[in-house]
């Protein structure tokens, strides 16, 4: 027994020890002499493939990778789209049906073992041609990718593309032989000219240009990387077609053009981005809008970027792990969690001074986006009674909403457009956004009424209504409590079921949903980009998720969507706007206000309402870091 | 070295136990003398506190909740309740030894007979490992065990019940102790390993000069092995007599009594006599002489119910309490503890009643 | 004891299989469909379908009636259960949500897993014993009282207390260490609150077991031999304890796999626990299956071992 | 040395009144047991008396420092925390009493029923509960959980019960997968019991198995039982906590100590203690007080360890 006791102790030891030896830290001297910018991220990133991206997260990782052939000018406003793989605007044909694009010459992707490897063992890259873009709209159009967003905006709008669409169903999965069909609108002209024929006018087609869902995808990627494995001695043997798959997903097979490449992407753990060393010269923009001289946006004018080498960004799930990080200035930038924010932010939604003294600056912005709860119209209760769901409206206290969810950070929607957009002023607040509880009640009647006579009432009462939730956690749960405070001052019952994300669409797309929480979250500065949201046919495409169905709605919005901007188009969109909210197939809450705090070391921070891939703009001052005690 | 000389000397002990109904005095005041080579048989039924008064000699009364509250115990004229914890355990094992009666528990099941024997040698004696082994060997063929280098590597269940409390007995004999503490050795063994474990106590004890400390409530065992006999009641000695004394001429109606209740030859009885009642709740005893409830004497007697009789020496080297006994009144408050009663066998070329 | 091995063995098998069977009705056969979380509907039926058909979702559910009676023939046998079979034992799985094997998911993640709850079970087990050995030996005394009170305080601390607590007091020491592997010691961050809040649970268990033993005849035996108390604690008892040690600390072989679940979400180790939870949010399910087949099958296997060590250390099973 | 009386099992009055003595005379077990009591009956009285407590939201008052009017604060609706608090007594309670409610006797009938019978139905009873127990706690009582997403029991009645995201969900599923332990040593005990000399003699006349199952071997291992139910009720309590914490709880508008915590995990940082502190302090007192209940009453009922 007594060896028993001398063993058990070392073995013990042994083990406590075991991780020091075997867990690799991170190597201090691995960006030794890098400029190296730390940060934290919470929501999981969805989609790597910029075919799937359809989610703000996912979008803004991508956009330091993949790029469009437009973009948004970083600095300027009101909203400027300007050429980015482009070499120059698109000419436009006289019926607006053609677009043709030069590209810029001379764009090169990320080195990537796809494109064949040098003897020296380092990898090839290539120039970006006009034949990567069709590769990129008809992946987007691929019936075996689970495109959403991406696809939204062409379907139907593109020439030949739904065709090819239903052509690409018939293939297997596995099969890419599909991309070497045509497409009749979606061509390369040479290799350096690139050319979209639409079927109908679309003046949004512009804003779709500048989105990065429709960056170039060398056809290299999907051959070698989708269409063959690793065989285990160092060379490649291709992969049964009966399991490939689709989408670009792992981290070596991220191939893009843009300033940084992905070195490391450990799901829920850690993302690593390098500057890429093929990314073209690109200098810092030498004009913004007014007041960014002054704010020292423009103090790097006409020099290269990036600036920053290394982007390291943990996956940190906690709320107060990612805050304490911020605080010990473990990372460079943060956004300010709820049940700080009153310790951070002055009721004037000014920073406190003594935040301000420990370097933290305050950046806010408005995004172009709308918080509502969609009632489901074909729900037979909340479908069978505008009044209901107008009382609904006038019950509920956005103000409060906006005060106790999101500690003021938003203001209150009075209709569905975002205050940034010209269509929102001229439509006006509309009758029902407002809280007026004596209207409410009165409307409540009505609505008891007309329920009565649809005979959804059980027992003579309103049953039981349910609130479905996009996630579980507090933040969420806590909106569900709120909305049913709100619901009960009406005397209604709410119940609240928490959903998993993908879950909530499953049941959003059966229409098995009655109220839920949504937002949207502009992907144009056009209203129309909202108001497609209520057109009825979009019921099908999953974009109309409250299934509002309204035949004058729908043909207003028919006339209007291929119409230029001129101010009869913004008098249909204001009769739209009002139409919505006569008939609130949603309720109205708020426009999200956003607070960044970043510490004074981060320079060149401007938040851009719609666009991403701005991070090559940012400089660190490291040594500034060193000082203040970051790393 | 004198016959009188007392290799243990008890006197006044009292062990309690403090539960949560109450204390419970397991021992309580018991006093006697243990005179060298010989067998000093404590007898009583199970309960009375005899088991205890042996821990209690050994100093292992569990604690909580036992402790030894009161008294005095002397070996060798040493102070053992005295000892500090350290010198004690130097004591067990070296100079008083104890068997229990469940051989088949008292072994470690997950060790070799010889390794607790040589792990008992290697704590008092130090010697090196193949001496201790050769010594454990040595101990276990003189009890008597066949095949003992065998046995030696066998773990208690390969063994049957009497080799086992032979092991056990070798255990106790390794270190070669003065005192040997035998708590009910024979109990849970069949007829004839009993008679087998008593002969061998009985070589050992002319062999070795071992004095034997023999809990029993078997009268058979005692007289069979013992030279002084104590009866133990509710945790109190109510006679202490050498043997023939007490089989001749019981003074204590409780000794009596248990005398009645035991088959004899030549008796014409037909039904074997019993001690009405049972043994009284220790947590509640009743008051004067303990017995006296179960007695056939003193039942309905005034005194026997209010007060407790001491232990008065009787007659030479007997003593007794109970205030029936003839002569007890006038007889002397005698101290059992001053001196062991000595013990003369009967001659052997004396014819046997 | 070749027969008790060998009964064990088979009971093992039994349970295993009795593991696959109980995920396969919790995570499969109950959730019904749950192609649309996966499958865009928007790309229609077709898609759905190759979808079901590549994860094998399409076959019947566990005997394929058609050919009810021919069980001779592969078809009866290709069923959506056979399937979870077969993945279980293959670890063929892969992630309905990023198509990852789960071999390789495993691979990436375990040792982070490892790093955090090996040696937090061997500094806990070693603590909670050693406790427990000087708590017994001091049975009685205010000592014992004090430290079972502190053990059964310390179980009574809600979890997250101790994560929030110690994070916090962390970030205000040290807060390169308070979260994330940036050097490898800041693994004993939480290993030291796995280490405080499991203590008290197992110092009270083994305190139970080890006085239970301590009132046995042998222990009386050895203190009448004159062993000193540390020697019959040590040497007599503990060995006796063995086996209730041994399996509690195979019991705690899942968590060994899996994870702290809590506990490493919280302390940015990106080991499986998070994973687990993640993939049940997601309905992934056949990370989650895979995962819990793990675990259960190493709790099995763990508990088969132990009954075999302890044969060969026990001789009275040995020698049966 | 034997104490008292006869030995455990068959004499089932003194067994009872014996550890009812044992345990009257135990403060800290007195002390623990009223404190179980009081949480009783503030579960029991509480909800009558702020029942509308989930309307008494005030934005104007919210996230306040403990006050005259509000003696633990306010949380983030401006409501009462030590209502809250106190109301969460009621949502701890019944968890903890609804899923041992479920989960003894299904482990007392499945333990008994393996125990006496023994046979095919043993090894089955035997089989499925290792199989249950091989899975980790958590992960089994997600899975559940999980499996009830969308299950509403007797809908549109007045007792309708939310599987999928009411409190009947937690502790049906804490019910379902914590029989185990119960089970295991009703089974041992039970197998013992068996071979006893009445049971023996009550078998020789000819009582019909079951009628000897259930009025003459259950009533001996109902101890384990109550054991069981005490201890029960702490792994019911922590496991709402946890189960808060995941989201996967009782519904919302229902106080919980388990999404107090959560909900007030980051207050901490900015010096909001008083919601988490008062839940973390319920919680605590609750649990401890169940333990030293439970343990003393092992101590009291069970025979193996009345002996040590």
């Amino acid at each position: 027994m007594k060896w028993f006791y001398v063993t058990a102790p070392a073995v013990v030891l042994g083990l406590v020890l075991l991780p020091i030896v075997y867990l690799r830290g991170e190597k201090e001297g691995q960006y030794a002499g890098k400029v190296v910018k730390y940060s934290s991220y919470g929501a999981e990133v969805k989609s790597l493939d910029p075919a799937t991206c359809g989610d703000t997260t996912s979008a803004g990782i991508q956009g330091d990778f993949y790029e469009g052939l437009y973009t948004y000018d970083w600095l300027k406003r009101p909203l400027e789209v300007v050429p980015q793989l482009a070499a120059e605007m698109p000419s436009i044909s006289e019926d607006g049906l053609t677009y043709t694009i030069k590209l810029k010459g001379g764009v090169k992707y990320s080195a990537n073992p796809c494109f064949g490897t040098g003897p020296d063992g380092a990898h090839k890259t290539r120039t970006v041609r006009a034949d990567d873009f069709v590769l990129a709209y008809k992946r987007v159009a691929d019936y075996h990718i689970n495109t959403g967003l991406a696809w939204a905006f062409l379907s139907e709008r593109v020439a030949g593309l739904d065709e090819w669409r239903e052509k690409s169903g018939s293939y297997k999965a596995g099969d890419f032989s599909r991309y070497d069909l045509p497409v009749e609108g979606v061509r390369a002209l040479d290799e350096h000219t690139f050319q979209i024929r639409l079927r109908e006018r679309f003046p949004q087609m512009i804003y779709v240009l500048a989105m990065s869902v429709y960056a170039p995808v060398p056809r290299e990627v999907v051959d070698y990387w989708l269409g063959t494995q690793d065989d285990g001695k160092g060379g490649r043997r291709p992969i049964p077609v009966a399991r490939r798959t689709t989408e670009i997903r792992e981290a070596e097979q991220v191939v893009g053009t843009g300033p940084y490449l992905l070195k490391e992407f450990r799901r829920k753990s850690l993302i690593v981005l390098e500057r890429n060393p093929d990314f073209r010269y690109e200098e810092y923009p030498s004009e913004g809008a007014p007041g960014d001289e002054q704010a020292g946006l423009l103090a790097d004018k006409g020099k290269r970027v990036p600036f920053i080498d290394v982007v390291r960004m943990d996956y940190v799930a906690e709320d107060y792990s990612a805050w304490m990080r911020f605080l010990t200035k473990q990372t460079d930038a943060s956004g300010i969690p709820k049940e700080v924010f009153e310790f951070v932010i002055t009721p004037g939604k000014e920073l406190e001074a003594k935040w301000a003294k420990r370097g933290i600056r305050l950046l806010k912005y408005e995004s172009p986006a709308v918080y509502w709860l969609v009632f489901n119209v074909e729900d037979p209760v909340m479908g069978a009674s505008t009044s209901l769901r107008q009382a609904l409206c006038l019950a509920y206290d956005v103000e409060n909403h906006i005060k106790v969810l999101y500690n003021g950070r938003g203001i209150r929607a009075v209709n569905i457009l975002p205050s940034s957009f010209k269509t929102h002023a001229v439509a006006g607040p509309g009758p029902y956004y407002r809280l007026d509880l004596e209207a409410a009640k009165r409307k409540m009647a009505q609505a008891k009424e007309e329920l009565a006579a649809a005979g959804r009432l059980v027992n003579g009462e309103i049953p039981e209504l349910k609130l479905d939730l996009p996630g579980r956690d507090r933040a969420v749960l806590r909106m569900g409590e709120f909305v049913q405070q709100q619901f009960g001052k009406l005397g209604l019952k709410l119940r609240v079921i928490p959903n998993d994300w993908p879950g909530l669409q499953e049941k959003v797309h059966n229409k098995q949903c009655q109220i839920y929480t949504m937002g949207w979250h502009a992907d144009y500065p056009d209203a129309e980009n909202f108001l497609q949201l209520f057109y009825s046919p979009n019921i099908a495409k999953f974009t109309n998720n409250s299934n509002y169905s309204n035949p004058e709605f729908d043909k207003l919005y028919e006339r209007a969507r291929t119409m230029p901007d001129t101010p009869e188009r913004t008098e249909i969109y204001v009769r739209m706007v009002n139409m919505i909210s006569r008939d609130c197939p949603v309720l109205l809450l708020s426009e999200p206000l956003s607070f960044v705090l970043v510490y004074d070391w981060v320079h060149n921070v401007k938040p851009h309402p719609i666009g991403y891939g701005y991070l090559k703009y940012q400089r660190l001052d490291t040594a500034l870091r060193r000082a203040r005690g970051g790393r | 070295m004198s016959e009188n000389a007392a290799i243990l000397t008890v006197r006044g002990l009292q062990t309690h136990f403090f539960t949560m109904d109450g204390v419970v005095k397991a021992v309580d005041g018991v006093s006697f003398a243990v005179g060298r080579r010989q067998t000093f048989a404590l007898v009583g039924e199970s309960g009375c506190g005899k088991s205890v008064t042996a821990l209690s000699i050994m100093r292992l009364v569990p604690h909580p909740p036992g402790r030894i509250v009161a008294g005095e115990v002397l070996l060798d004229g040493t102070s053992l309740l005295a000892l500090r914890e350290r010198q004690m355990r130097q004591v067990r094992g070296a100079k008083v030894s104890m068997i229990f009666q469940e051989p088949m528990t008292s072994l470690n099941p997950v060790y070799t007979v010889g390794n607790q024997i040589v792990e008992a040698i290697r704590l008092h004696q130090r010697l090196p490992g193949r001496r201790a082994r050769d010594q454990a060997v040595a101990v276990l063929s003189q009890v008597g065990i066949p095949d003992p280098a065998q046995r030696y590597k066998e773990y208690p269940h390969q063994l049957s019940g009497g080799m086992r409390q032979r092991a056990m007995i070798a255990m106790a004999l390794s270190c070669d102790p003065d005192l040997l503490i035998a708590d009910e050795p024979t109990t849970a063994l069949d007829v004839t390993i009993e008679a087998q474990i008593l002969d061998l106590l009985k070589r050992l004890k002319a062999e070795r000069g071992l004095t034997i400390m023999l809990i029993t409530h078997d009268l058979a065992v005692v007289a069979e092995t013992a030279d002084v006999v104590a009866v133990m009641y509710a945790s109190k000695l109510v006679e202490l007599a050498d043997v023939q004394a007490l089989f001749q001429r019981p003074l204590h109606p409780y000794t009596q009594g248990l005398f009645r209740s035991l088959p004899r030859l030549g008796q014409k009885k037909r039904r074997l006599e019993t001690i009405p009642g049972s043994v009284p709740n220790p947590l509640a005893f009743p008051a004067g002489c303990k017995f006296h409830p179960r007695c056939l004497i003193g039942a309905g007697l005034e005194r026997c119910q209010t007060a407790e009789p001491p232990l008065r020496l009787l007659q030479p080297n007997h003593y007794a309490a109970c205030w029936e006994c003839p002569g007890y009144a006038e007889a002397p408050a005698g101290d059992p503890a001053a001196a062991p009663i000595p013990y003369h066998p009967p001659e052997q070329n004396e014819p046997a009643d | 004891m070749l027969a008790f091995i060998l009964r064990r063995l088979i009971q093992a098998v039994f349970t295993i299989f009795g593991v696959m069977l109980l995920t396969f009705i919790l995570f499969r056969a109950i959730p019904g469909d749950v192609s649309a979380r996966y499958v865009n509907p928007k790309l229609g039926k077709a898609a759905r379908d190759a979808w079901m058909e590549r994860h094998r979702m399409n076959l019947p559910l566990v005997l394929n009636t058609a050919v009810h009676v021919q069980f001779w023939k592969p078809e009866f046998w290709n069923t959506q259960f056979f399937w979870h079979l077969r993945q279980s034992l293959t670890f063929e799985a892969r992630s309905f949500k990023t198509d990852e094997k789960l071999t390789k998911i495993v691979a990436e993640r375990a040792k982070y897993s490892l790093a955090l709850t090996v040696p937090a079970m061997a500094l806990g087990w070693l603590l909670a014993l050693v406790v427990a050995c000087v708590v017994a030996y001091f049975r009685g005394s205010w000592f014992d009282y004090l430290m079972t009170f502190l053990a059964v305080l310390g179980m009574c601390v809600p979890y997250l207390a101790y994560m929030i607590g110690v994070q916090w007091f962390m970030f205000n020491v040290k807060p390169t260490a308070a979260w994330g592997l940036r050097y490898p010691t800041n693994i004993y961050v939480p290993v030291a609150i796995a280490v405080i809040a499991g203590v008290g649970a197992s110092v009270r268990f083994y305190r139970t077991v080890i006085l239970d033993e301590v009132n046995r005849d042998y222990v009386r035996t050895a203190m009448a031999k004159g062993v000193p108390l540390p020697g019959v604690l040590f040497r007599h008892v503990l060995r006796n304890c063995m086996l209730p040690i041994l399996t509690s600390l195979v019991t705690a072989i899942p968590f060994l796999i899996i994870g702290s679940l809590l506990l490493e979400q919280f302390f940015g180790i990106p080991g499986l626990g998070p994973l687990m939870l993640g993939s049940i949010n997601d309905r992934d399910i056949p990370i989650v299956t895979n995962l819990t087949f793990l675990t259960a099958a190493l709790y099995t296997l763990g508990l088969l071992l132990t009954d075999v060590l302890y044969a060969v250390f026990d001789p009275r099973i040995r020698l049966r | 040395m034997t104490i008292s009386g006869a030995p455990g099992g068959a004499d089932a009055r003194s067994l009872w009144g014996d550890a009812a003595r044992r345990l009257r005379r135990d403060k800290a077990a007195v002390a623990c047991f009223a404190v179980v009591v009081l949480y009783a009956l503030i579960a029991v009285v509480c909800p009558f008396v702020w029942s509308d407590w989930a309307d008494s939201y005030d934005y104007d008052n919210i996230n306040r420092p403990p006050s005259l009017t509000h003696p633990m604060g306010t949380d983030e609706f401006g409501r009462s925390v030590l209502q809250k608090t106190l109301l969460g007594a009621s949502t701890s309670m019944t968890v903890g009493f609804m899923a041992n409610i479920i989960a003894v006797p299904l482990g007392i009938v499945l333990g008994a029923v393996a125990g006496y019978y023994g046979g095919r139905l043993d090894d089955l009873i035997v089989w499925f509960y290792t199989t249950v127990a091989s899975i980790p706690g958590l992960i089994r009582l997600i899975a559940i959980k999980f499996a009830f997403a969308e299950t509403v029991l007797f809908a549109n009645t007045p007792f309708e019960m939310d599987l999928g995201h009411g409190m009947s969900g937690v502790y049906i599923a804490l019910g379902m997968m914590s029989w185990v332990g119960t089970c295991r040593l009703v089974r041992a005990e039970v197998m013992k019991i068996r071979e006893l000399d009445y049971v023996l003699a009550a078998r020789a006349v000819g009582t019909p198995s079951i009628v000897i199952l259930f009025r003459h071997v259950v009533p001996n291992v109902l101890h384990i039982g109550i054991i069981n139910f005490s201890l029960g009720f702490v792994g019911a309590i922590s496991a709402e906590v946890m189960l808060s914490y995941l989201g996967l709880g009782v519904g919302t508008g229902i106080p919980s100590w388990g999404a107090m915590i959560d909900a007030a995990k980051m207050d901490l940082v900015v010096g909001r203690w008083w919601e988490i502190t008062s839940a973390v302090a319920a919680t605590f007192l609750i649990v401890l007080a169940w333990n030293i209940v439970g343990d003393r009453l092992r101590d009291a009922l069970d025979p193996r360890l009345r002996t040590a």
